[in-house]
């Protein structure tokens, strides 16, 4: 086995419309059972992911929220997503169910080159 | 009358864009799954600058799952599933952008 | 008013296969007739009747096959597109000489003719996908 | 069977990349040999199914372009790009296997209306 | 040098199976280490033994087999993802009391954690999706 | 230096966006499937306003497969699978952007 991994997942896509992003946070939850350091970056879409109050079983779906409370308790806690994203979204800080670091977008080619791999959902 | 269904959210801009290209007068445009998030406040909506608001509609269910109920526009009316196949047989056709 | 159905994406990565479950269901409880659903592209993923969903969440081929026996709907799965995503009912098992086949019941594979016929004749044709 | 259907088909996706460009061709063909008129518009990055010299084999794939060909033979000859799309797209018209219609953005909601059936892919 | 490969999309609407197919194909060729190829999402119903492509047409479920067994290669499909889409193994049939299994010879269905150690043990996990 | 690899086109706005904002100083990119459109000539190219032409390549038999070959701009380097092989072995991660 090399030297230590860590991991960033990017997550880009809405919840719901597609499984991108329960797919991810399996994922996640996965590499940290396996000891494994990961960050999550929310981008894009991905931002409403974090959005407090979904109900996914309006569409017949498991609620997506109930699973990202469970990474405090797996030790996930380097979440981010950029200013410029949240703004994007028409979202505030307050509406997502989550603490995360809301980072600036010149912080985006550090947090590439911290982790060992970048895996894109 | 043409329906136009968006199923995706605002960062589409080209296919948005397409489908704003493609309106006539009295058309309607509802939006499902991931396009409810085009009903969020945003600063610059295509809703507002194409002064579409009174045209837009937005599907409660995908509203509710994504836990957008509080947050979205008052201005744009919500229907739920009989509304949606309400505004298709109002409708000469519908298309679906996505 | 007579409908039609047109589901193009992949049940399982979009919601478009439920939606247009949902849509289905309200369009003939408000009294419309479902003249046929037309399952094209990845969307004839969703008549393999070997899919297992977790058991609190919905199995769509068995709400669709639910919908279809209540109301004696016609769900038309585009055949040169099952064959390629190995969703094959019997005859097709043996003509590519499979060890299986895994069609849903109530499903039908046929060909684009079904779709072109349900254009034809029905007032609404809405199509479901991305 | 109610008054003769015609059937717009919107074409917006790039050749081999996804399925779209060729299940919407069989479509199309299917329609013509059903009689029906049928219109195809190509739109956004749905303009890149008429570049020339196609050769599908180098990624494993049949070429598009036969198919495409095929379309005069199936009296289907209403095909549809917007110049705005040409020109975005890096092509010129001088690049496309077929005779298109160049049209401007302002004649597609007349070109909706003519239809009473669009499908998208 | 050592690689992991993660697919994520359907092999039937994207392009990404192919070209991770290629990719695994010429790394080989040049020398290099294919320790993994893990299907995940829609890309699991890459291992769907009764895929019947056309004649003419890239069967990608034989193409991968072919090189696996050429190479020894290890091709794991997350077994959550596969149960759900109804791609299933012996075992999975007879738990979820389905009449048939579909799992092509030289895939193997599995948990996440296959992926978890890809990524642990790899010098470079390269993924496709799309 | 992380290799970045783009299948999507020029059309998708808010990806290639996101893309550059996580580029380093070194880090190369690669346009396979449907990127390589992105080596069309554009008159507001991403490569030219951020000055990137010598950092990105183009997979070669994805430019013959779309009929790009005597199309594409003359100043980005085309590379087969060996060359998306060894570009993949020369960074230290492969980040795909989709």
């Amino acid at each position: 086995m090399n030297a230590q991994r860590s991991v960033l997942v990017l997550n880009q896509s809405a919840p719901y419309g597609s499984a991108s992003a329960r797919e991810s946070l399996d994922v996640v939850l996965t590499c940290s059972i396996f000891d494994m350091p990961v960050s999550l970056l929310f981008a894009g879409d991905g931002v409403y992911q974090l959005t407090k109050e979904q109900n996914g079983s309006a569409v017949g779906q498991k609620t997506l929220e109930a699973m990202l409370s469970a990474l405090p308790m797996y030790d996930v806690d380097s979440i981010y997503v950029t200013r410029n994203d949240l703004i994007n979204s028409g979202l505030q800080e307050s509406d997502l169910a989550l603490p995360v670091q809301v980072i600036e977008n010149d912080r985006l080619p550090e947090l590439i080159k911290q982790h060992s791999t970048v895996l894109t959902f | 009358m043409t329906l136009h269904l968006l199923n995706k959210t605002q960062q589409n801009t080209a296919l948005i864009e397409r489908m704003l290209s493609t309106l006539s007068d009295g058309d309607q445009i509802l939006l499902i799954e991931d396009g409810v998030y085009n009903a969020l406040p945003h600063s610059e909506s295509w809703i507002d600058s194409k002064d579409l608001k009174q045209s837009t509609y937005a599907l409660v269910c995908d509203i509710e799952a994504r836990g957008l109920s509080s947050r979205i526009r008052t201005d744009i009316e919500q229907v739920d599933d009989k509304g949606f196949v309400r505004l298709s047989c109002e409708a000469e056709k519908v298309v679906s952008w996505f | 008013m007579k409908f039609s159905i047109v589901i193009q994406s992949s049940p399982f990565t979009s919601q478009s296969s439920s939606t247009a479950l949902r849509f289905a269901r309200t369009l003939i409880t408000e009294g419309h007739e479902l003249f046929r659903v037309f399952f094209y592209s990845d969307a004839v993923l969703t008549a393999n009747a070997l899919i297992s969903p977790p058991q609190d969440e919905q199995s769509l081929p068995v709400e669709w096959q639910a919908l279809a026996s209540e109301h004696n709907l016609d769900l038309v799965v585009c055949i040169a597109a099952a064959v390629k995503r190995g969703v094959l009912d019997t005859n097709e098992q043996k003509r590519y000489e499979k060890n299986a086949q895994n069609l849903e019941n109530r499903f039908e594979l046929s060909g684009l003719g079904q779709l072109a016929e349900a254009i034809a004749v029905s007032d609404r044709v809405v199509t479901f996908g991305g």
